[in-house]
């Protein structure tokens, strides 16, 4: 008897501490910006990356709406959502904003065929396997409730508020525990091999 | 003490304890021992300390150049590591034995010299967790054995047996080092009352306020009962539970039914022939002869013949149960220890561990110390080649024939071995500086105890009551002495 | 912070189930092997394809010796007439009479893997797939689980050898497989049924909303073997040719006692005895009286 | 044209490292620490083509030439690098299957030994130059005498290439170098079959006796032979009978293993037909009376003697192959490998004859329309001729490419001596091997997966393809070139005429399969180059039959001495493969030892000569001596001493130098008499203890499965009951 | 009973003769000092007596009951820990086995149940003996030596002569006094 209602007793303790804390950020964050997930969070300041272009997510994927994919286009094809090739940036920058200090930078490496080195903002651990292909067909292409063009929205929950950027900041932590919370909540594979490699 | 003498007393100790000793004696004879050390104290210290920074030394080199340097290899992923931590592990259940099972039986003989026993149970299992934790290849993640939350929501695997050990040494450190510590709050007393200085301040501290009143007595006696009883199955797990890292594997000369009990018996054995050792030494160093006495290391000695015997039957009861067993990996492993490369080290953990043991039944020997010192460090060096027996000889040949290979353990591996001792001699140095090594008040319980005993045995108590003298008058003292 | 105590009945479910249904073997698939060893040569191709695939470390001469060697993949070879002490060698058994016996030893993929419940931290396991599972990262070097294997197919880094007098100097680094980490030092290793294949098949089937076909995933030593000695499939695909193997030879999973209607069928596992259940059938060496 | 080959060089720059980067040190990092950001770099593609695809690897076709095999293979290629190499199942060679020393390629294309820029030679040692500087040098000395060109075994327009420099420099002679090869074999098949690669059935054949050939390791396609090998195992089942001296892989997987005395085997083969015609009835048609004159006289207690086998053995052997129609009968390796090679090899013809298999499992092989693309192939009769023409001065200019004379030809040869009288030697080479250490011009090359070519495979079944080599990736040092770049460059240089057109050996290259396979379309050329291969014309041959020379006999003074076996190996090969540390830590076969030669040794002979398994003993022969670890086991006759070959380089890289010994350099220089290949088994050496004993590296140290069912053996009967094919 | 004044001395009596002592405590316990009880007499002693507890009557402690309850806490937190944690640890399934390994687990609710009852025991200590706090006034070294102190609580004027006369009777070495208000 004893044992049963200890016991019981400290399931039901652990059960509401455990409510409390999933759901604590919750008060903070608005809910779920991707219908039919679960969304995690966790007070995670930010770090920023200095680059060797001031590229603006801003101008870009807000004031111009691009779609993410428009530029980060390997990201339903491949495990990396890859850089955009410069001939990409080029194949607008010949016409606009050619005045800017930033785009000529930009004007003079292409002509002298070099490609920019860019800092890496979100850089998993070499023993990670992430695959962007399988993330965005789960929450993206397979996702009746959200458009395509929306897609904004389902690369904001790893990587923050893009839209809003000036240079990319890393704004969620991408650590093991930020993965495994998102994969509880949406039942993601749970299996260490498939992200571990 | 002359040799003449210590010969004389050899001849003429009889009791366990005169309990005659004046009471003051008891105090000043130990707090004596913790001040002012000599050259031989500075020696054993620079020794130990120098074992211990070559111990450091090879696990710098380890921790730089990983598992290799120890020549660890793929048939012998442990080696003398793991049998080293065994036989540290072993060490530990001396102060158990003496200190609960004995005071649970009443045997006051153990009064004298639980108390280092304890200790080196103490220092004993905090060298033996050394060796889990540098064997590791990543010794730096050692704390993910620690069921702990985390955000990443992964937890140790509590089916392995090593988070069995883990779990199993902490309890029996934590229980072990509050049992030697609440044992001693009323020699902390006394050396509160005696000392000055630092030592004052530390003892005040650590003595918790103890004034003795009839209160703290009782809570006292029922505390450390209560601990010891809590001990006894503790340490009996503990090593079953060492054992299991062994039983419970499926290679040949390991998985073996018998593992806890012969490992218990064995632990409790390499404890007693330690607790002659350090009798000795401190029995030599500290001129404790009125304290620890001939017949309390006769009896000692008698105990550890016979829990020889008991680990030599089941020694021999797993050899039979492989013989006729007749599965065919554990019994090439039988031979191969007798047969094989290893066979000199088995051959000796044979003498040492089954038979040298009978030497302890000649009372010649045992009133010989140095013989006696001899014939203890002996046993125990059988009881460390029995652990490396357990070890490496089934790794050499297990199952698959490929992985039938000789190992011989590197410099790295010689030099934790080594260090260890130097840990384990620096902290018992340490201590016994700083803690009494010999129990005070119950040495004063015993001789209270036995007087009164003898008392009542010649009817005293008619005479105290037509006035004949007290201990009081008789004695040199207040209370007791000659 | 997940939920600590709230799969606790979830677990318990589980746990019945186990009891009553032997195991909850909810597998996504079986991966299982077919080793031929009439048609194995013992040409190594399989182990250098392995070296190459898994981004294994050759060691040198020194550690070798040592037996400190990290191949997870070892062609092992015996001979039949080993005697070789002279005296017993007399002129009409002076010599071999036949070729030698060559065992292609990688991980055996135990389904009761004697590796995995020794694991403290839970390094090793068991995956949906059915394999033994190894998390390099989880590893902390107990080296517990090498000790259990039977089979003596784990490896352990003993050394670093990342860096610039190691394994792979400047430019052998750029050879190594990004799909599967370099292990450090002090971490254990084992073959893997090439677990980057597997995945990416299963990654690439699932992006075509479809299952793994058979034929799809082809480890690195199946898909070099020049005599295609070993076949590599998934045992719960009832079409594939390793399960129908399997059949064919009437061994089942699970079990360490078969009871086979033909005992002279060439299958086996080595050590099933132990009841480590393990994923590779070896076909008997066939050879001339 | 232009156009598209921009193309495919845009798409190689274009591949620069992107995305993720090498998986390096991955595990030791605490998990904490992910945060990596701005510590790692990316650097974005300019102009990608739209398949290529950071994250994603790809598959390229091309051909490996780590032997003349010539097997297809496909390259994984991931952010510009080449990751693994499988085979390619298309190709007709290797069916997608590929030996480990096609696995291991790449570590020759990323080994850190490789050179990186040219080197010449100045005031006696070799310092670094630039191309004009060296070319400059070539040019202005390869006109001033007698050129040569040694190469490999080589083909296709590689083969082209260096002939048009060769007569564009005034030279002729070109010495086609090769150590492993099967000269002997297809020189008896020319002369007696009347086809020089002829398809050999052995997928067909019920029996396979082997005199010495090993088809599994060494012998003309080992992998192409594997595959065939499994079918032939495969229900019904075949029987394979090998005889040899020391036990090769195929010996290691025969049914029956023979071990006979060194340079016995034409003697065990008259044996067999003396068995067959006499207890057998086997008749013998088109064998010349002389022949069969021959074989009565070899009855088989007379061969017993000779080869030291059991009478029984060799009745057992032609009962076999009377038994079972149709059988296979090769030879080749050791057996091949005395001064009466040729008749070893004539011999097995002959019983092929007798028991029927040419037309069976020897059919008439296809000869190219181009014999100008066909194989040179390489042997080590050239390299005798190579030795002897440099001592005798007929050689000023020699281009080396390919091949390494100076560590394989044997001390006798004098090889080093006649080398330096050459005056002036240029060595095209990836790696500083001994014979570049010791040239005055040392050009470095790309590796075979940087770049292009066109390759003749070795052995083809049915059509004759021409193997295509492309690059997988851009040269990993970048001032290394390609062969045919180079030797294009230098042919023009010196004048060679209809090159002008061609900027590179990619142009050239490209032109001359257009107008081989008649086509200039893209599409098609991207077709081929996807295949890895495309087939070319190639006429029927016809078998005939005529008894070759048989000579059995052998001048073997039985002083006392062993006969040193010169083994090759897969793996080492010729010694090419040293320095590669996979095939370095891949296992020999047989005594599974890695990183180092051993001697294997009888138990017997052992015995007598106080060796035990891992004593290091001193080989020593007319030319020179040899000190290595004794591997003691009952695969080897008792008169024999095997050592490997491939190891012993004095140069080559880190992981080759100092290792092992090489065998090659203390063999007395003797030659088959009819093809003068050096006799790898004809060499008497002296042995003897040289006191010291170390454990040797090896994969195991057993030899017995100690009771555990490990590799359980089941009857061939009880199999053909289960499996069928009784 | 005479109440005149407020029972608010304590009295403290050193001896060197145990017998003495006892003697002290049993006249009390005989009632020669009128209103003392035993419930009243404080010991302070060098040693451990569990005679002169036996004069002082039954006086129960709590361990036992710290002890239970740590030891009862220890295993069965325990035990739904770990389940709790190997349920919730999703690569736990292992080869098909349970996710809840009861034998592994009892091992360690077991270990668990020593340590917890360990510190509990500790705690019940430190709480029922009084310790860590500000020791009383009445202290002598002697008593960690070798004298039994003997205090009397709650003693008012018309008792304290009596017991010092009965002190003085058992050859009391020393005797303090203390005014408690």
């Amino acid at each position: 008897m004893v044992v049963v209602l200890v016991g019981a007793i400290i399931v039901i303790a652990a059960q509401i501490l455990d409510q409390k804390l999933h759901y604590t950020s919750t008060d903070v964050v608005p809910g779920p910006i991707v219908p039919g997930t679960q969304y995690p969070d966790e007070a995670f300041t930010g770090i920023d990356v200095p680059q060797p272009i001031d590229f603006s997510h801003k101008i870009h994927a807000g004031d111009n709406e691009i779609n993410c994919m428009f530029c980060h286009t390997y990201a339903r094809r491949s495990k990396v959502s890859g850089i955009p090739p410069l001939s990409k940036c080029m194949g607008c920058h010949t016409v606009i904003a050619t005045e800017k200090p930033e785009i000529q930078k930009l004007t003079a490496m292409w002509e002298k065929g070099e490609s920019p080195q860019w800092n890496k903002v979100h850089d998993l651990p070499d023993f990670v396997h992430f695959t962007h292909q399988r993330h965005l067909k789960r929450f993206l292409f397979d996702n009746q409730e959200l458009d395509v063009s929306d897609a904004k929205r389902v690369c904001s929950m790893c990587h923050g508020d893009i839209a809003e950027m000036t240079v990319a900041k890393k704004s969620r932590p991408l650590t093991m525990g930020f993965c495994i919370r998102c994969h509880e909540a949406n039942e993601g594979p749970s299996d260490c091999t498939k992200c571990h490699k | 003490m002359s040799e003449a003498a210590l010969k004389h007393l050899s001849e003429t100790q009889t009791k366990d304890i005169d309990e005659n000793i004046a009471w003051a004696k008891i105090n000043r004879d130990v707090l004596r021992s913790m001040e002012n050390p000599r050259r031989g104290y500075w020696i054993a210290m620079a020794i130990s300390v120098a074992l211990f920074s070559v111990m450091i030394y090879a696990e710098v080199y380890q921790y730089i150049y990983g598992m290799g340097p120890a020549l660890l290899n793929t048939s012998h992923m442990w080696d003398l590591y793991i049998s080293t931590f065994v036989f540290w592990i072993g060490m530990s259940h001396s102060g158990t034995l003496l200190s609960a099972i004995l005071h649970l039986v009443h045997a006051d003989w153990r009064k004298p010299i639980y108390r280092f026993a304890e200790a080196m149970t103490t220092f004993s299992l905090m060298t033996a967790g050394i060796f889990p934790v540098i064997h590791l290849g990543r010794v730096w993640n050692f704390y993910w054995v620690m069921p702990y939350m985390t955000d990443r929501g992964i937890w140790p695997n509590f089916r392995s047996p090593l988070i069995w050990d883990a779990f199993a040494i902490t309890t029996y450190l934590t229980s072990s080092v509050l049992f030697l510590y609440i044992g001693m709050i009323p020699d902390l007393a006394i050396c509160r009352d005696n000392t000055t200085g630092w030592r004052k301040k530390l003892y005040t501290w650590l003595s918790l306020g103890w004034h003795g009143d009839d209160r703290q007595w009782r809570n006292f006696r029922i505390t450390y009962l209560m601990i010891a009883c809590f001990l006894i199955p503790l340490a009996v797990s503990v090593h079953s539970i060492v054992s299991m890292d062994f039983a419970m594997a499926i290679m040949p000369g390991w998985h073996v039914t018998t593992f806890p009990p012969y490992f218990v018996a064995g632990a409790l054995y390499s404890g007693c022939a330690a607790i002659i050792t350090l009798f000795i030494l401190l029995r030599y160093f500290f001129k404790f002869e009125e304290y620890m006495t001939f017949p309390i290391l006769d009896k000692v000695c008698k105990l550890t013949f016979v829990i020889a015997m008991v680990w030599s039957y089941l020694n021999l009861v797993e050899f039979a149960s492989v013989w006729y067993g007749h599965d065919i990996p554990s019994k090439e492993v039988l031979l191969a220890k007798a047969y094989g490369p290893y066979a000199p080290f088995f051959w000796g953990m044979i003498a040492f561990g089954m038979f040298l043991p009978f030497a302890l039944l000649s009372k010649w020997v045992r009133r010989n110390m140095k013989l006696l010192f001899v014939v203890s460090v002996l046993l125990n060096v059988g009881m460390w080649l029995e652990r490396w027996m357990i070890v490496t000889p089934t790794l050499s040949m297990s199952y698959h024939p490929w992985g039938w290979n000789i190992m011989w353990p590197g410099w790295v591996e010689w030099a934790m071995v080594g260090g260890s001792f130097g840990w384990f001699g620096m902290l018992f140095l340490i201590f016994v500086k700083v803690f009494p090594c010999v129990s005070m008040y119950e040495v004063k319980e015993m001789v209270f105890h036995r007087k009164r005993t003898i008392y009542e045995d010649v009817d005293e108590m008619m005479v105290l009551h037509k006035g004949a003298p007290t201990a009081v008058e008789a004695g040199s003292t207040k209370n007791g002495g000659s | 912070m997940s939920s600590l105590f709230g799969n606790i009945l979830k677990g318990w479910t589980d746990y019945t189930k186990g009891i009553e249904e032997g195991g909850h073997h909810e597998y996504e698939h079986m991966w299982g092997m077919v080793i031929d060893l009439d048609k194995c040569t013992g040409c190594n191709a399989c182990s250098v394809a392995c070296y190459a695939e898994n981004n294994i470390a050759t060691v040198g001469e020194e550690k070798y010796v040592a037996r400190q060697s990290m191949q997870w993949l070892r062609v092992e070879r015996y001979f039949d007439e080993p005697d070789i002490d002279p005296g017993a060698i007399d002129d009409e058994n002076a010599m071999q009479e036949r070729g030698a016996s060559f065992l292609p030893m990688m991980c055996q993929q135990c389904n009761a893997a004697t590796c995995e419940p020794v694991c403290p931290v839970a390094a090793t396991y068991h995956t949906p797939d059915g394999l033994n599972a190894q998390i390099y990262n989880r590893c902390i070097g107990s080296r517990y689980c090498a000790n259990n294997c039977p089979y003596r197919l784990r490896v352990f880094n003993f050394y670093s050898y990342t860096d610039e007098n190691g394994a792979w100097p400047e430019p052998m680094k750029q050879q190594l497989n990004p799909d599967i980490s370099v292990r450090e030092k002090g971490v254990m290793e084992k073959c893997t049924f090439c677990i980057q294949r597997i995945n990416a098949a299963k990654d690439k089937a699932k992006m075509e909303n479809r299952q793994v076909t058979e034929g799809e995933v082809k480890t690195a030593c199946q898909q070099t073997c020049p005599t295609q000695a070993i076949m590599f499939g998934d045992l719960l695909n009832p079409e594939s040719k390793v399960t129908q193997a399997w059949v064919r030879q009437q061994i089942k999973l699970g079990k360490y006692k078969q009871d086979r209607e033909n005992p002279t069928l060439r299958g086996y596992r080595i050590f099933e005895e132990l009841n480590t259940d393990p994923s590779v059938l070896y076909l008997e060496r066939v050879r001339e009286e | 044209m232009n156009q598209s080959k921009l193309d495919r060089r845009q798409f190689l720059k274009g591949l620069g490292l992107g995305g993720a980067g090498v998986a390096l040190a991955g595990c030791d990092l605490p998990s904490y620490v992910t945060l990596e950001q701005g510590e790692e770099n990316v650097i974005s593609y300019l102009a990608p083509n739209e398949y290529v695809i950071p994250g994603v690897g790809v598959w390229y076709a091309s051909t490996c030439v780590g032997c003349s095999a010539g097997c297809g293979i496909h390259g994984r290629v991931r952010e510009g690098r080449v990751l693994k190499l499988e085979g390619n199942p298309d190709s007709g060679v290797n069916m997608g299957r590929l030996c480990q020393m096609g696995q291991a390629a790449l570590q020759h294309h990323f080994n850190p030994d490789r050179i990186a820029n040219p080197m010449v030679r100045k005031n006696g040692a070799l310092v670094e130059a630039s191309w004009d500087e060296a070319i400059a040098l070539i040019n202005e000395k390869s006109k001033s005498g007698k050129a040569a060109w040694v190469t490999g075994t080589i083909s296709g327009h590689q083969r082209v290439m260096a002939q048009t420099h060769l007569g564009a420099i005034g030279g002729s002679r070109h010495y086609a170098v090769e150590q492993i090869n099967a000269n002997v074999w297809k020189t008896a098949c020319k002369d007696i079959i009347n086809d020089p690669n002829p398809e050999i059935h052995l997928e067909k054949a019920k029996v396979i006796f082997s005199l010495g050939a090993d088809f599994l390791g060494t012998f003309i396609s080992p992998v192409h032979f594997a595959a065939s090998y499994a079918e032939f195992r495969t229900p019904p089942r075949g029987t394979l009978i090998q005889a040899e001296p020391a036990m090769s892989l195929t010996g290691g997987n025969a049914d029956h293993w023979v071990g006979i005395k060194p340079g016995s085997e034409t003697a065990l083969a008259l044996g067999v037909a003396n068995a067959l015609m006499n207890n057998h009835g086997v008749a013998g048609n088109g064998i010349s009376n002389a022949t069969k004159t021959l074989i009565n006289k070899h009855d088989p207690e007379t061969v017993a003697g000779i080869c030291a086998v059991p009478v029984g053995r060799i009745e057992k052997i032609a009962a076999s192959l009377a038994a079972n129609s149709p059988s296979l009968v090769l030879a080749g390796g050791s057996a091949t490998g005395n001064a009466n090679g040729y008749s070893a090899a004539a011999a097995a013809l002959m019983l092929n004859q007798m028991l029927g298999n040419i037309g069976t499992t020897i059919t008439a092989g296809r000869e190219l329309a181009y014999p100008q693309l066909d194989l040179v192939e390489g042997n080590s009769a050239n390299l005798k001729d190579l030795a002897i023409d440099a001592n005798e001065g007929k050689i000023d200019v020699l281009f080396v490419s390919g091949a390494n004379p100076l560590f394989l030809a044997p001390k006798s040869l004098k090889m080093l001596e006649g080398w330096n009288k050459v005056g002036f030697k240029v060595v095209l080479s990836s790696m500083l091997d001994e014979t570049a250490e010791a040239a005055d011009v040392v050009l470095p090359l790309a590796s075979s997966l940087e770049d292009w070519g066109s390759h003749i495979p070795s052995y083809a079944k049915g059509t004759r393809n021409l193997a295509l080599q492309q690059p997988l990736m851009e040269p990993v040092f970048p001032n290394t070139r390609g062969f045919g770049d180079v030797v294009l460059a230098l042919a023009k240089d010196a004048g060679a005429p209809g090159l002008d057109d061609y900027d590179d050996y990619y142009g050239y290259l490209r032109s001359a399969i257009s107008a081989l396979k008649k086509t200039d379309s893209e599409k098609e050329w991207n077709g081929f180059l996807m295949a890895g291969q495309t087939q070319i014309p190639s006429l029927g041959r016809k078998l005939s039959y005529s008894d070759g020379k048989i000579t059995p006999t052998m001048n073997d003074s039985d002083d006392g001495n062993l006969t040193l076996i010169a083994s090759a190996r897969m793996g080492m090969w010729d010694g090419r493969g040293a320095n590669l540390p996979w095939l370095q830590e891949s296992p020999d076969q047989i005594s599974k030892v890695v990183w180092d030669s051993w001697a294997e040794l009888h138990p017997k002979t052992a015995k007598s000569l106080g060796i035990k398994d891992g004593d290091y003993i001193n080989i020593k022969s007319a030319s020179g001596e040899v000190t290595t670890r004794a591997f003691i086991y009952k695969g080897i006759h008792p008169g024999a001493i095997a050592v490997p070959i491939g190891r012993g380089h004095s140069a080559l890289g880190r992981y080759a130098k100092d290792n092992g010994v090489n065998p090659l350099s203390i063999l007395n220089g003797a030659s088959d008499s009819k093809t003068g290949e050096i006799a790898t088994t004809a060499t008497k050496v002296s042995v003897k203890s040289a006191g010291k004993n170390k454990q040797m590296a090896k994969l195991m140290e057993i030899d017995r499965q100690h009771g555990r069912k490990l590799v359980a053996t089941i009857s061939a009967d009880k199999q053909r009951r289960t499996e069928g094919g009784a | 009973m005479a109440n005149h004044t407020a029972p608010t001395h304590r009295i403290f009596g050193l001896f060197a003769d145990f017998e003495q002592a006892f003697e002290v405590i049993a006249g009390i316990r005989r009632y020669e000092v009128p209103g003392i009880t035993v419930d009243d007499v404080r010991i302070k002693s060098p040693i451990e007596h569990p005679e002169i507890e036996d004069v002082l009557g039954e006086r129960p402690t709590n361990i036992p009951k710290f002890a239970f309850v740590g030891g009862l806490f220890g295993l069965i937190f325990g035990f739904f820990f770990l389940a709790g944690a190997q349920a919730n640890f999703t690569v736990q399934p292992q080869g098909g086995k349970p996710v809840i390994t009861i034998p592994s687990n009892l091992v360690l609710a077991y270990e668990m149940l020593i340590l917890f009852g360990v510190l509990a025991t500790l705690i019940g200590f430190i709480i029922g003996a009084r310790l860590m706090r500000k020791r009383g006034p009445f202290y002598d070294h002697a008593v960690s030596l070798d004298q039994i102190g003997i205090v009397v609580e709650r003693v008012d004027d018309t008792q304290r002569q009596q017991v010092r006369d009965l002190f003085a009777k058992h050859r009391v070495i020393d005797i303090f006094e203390e005014n408690a208000q």
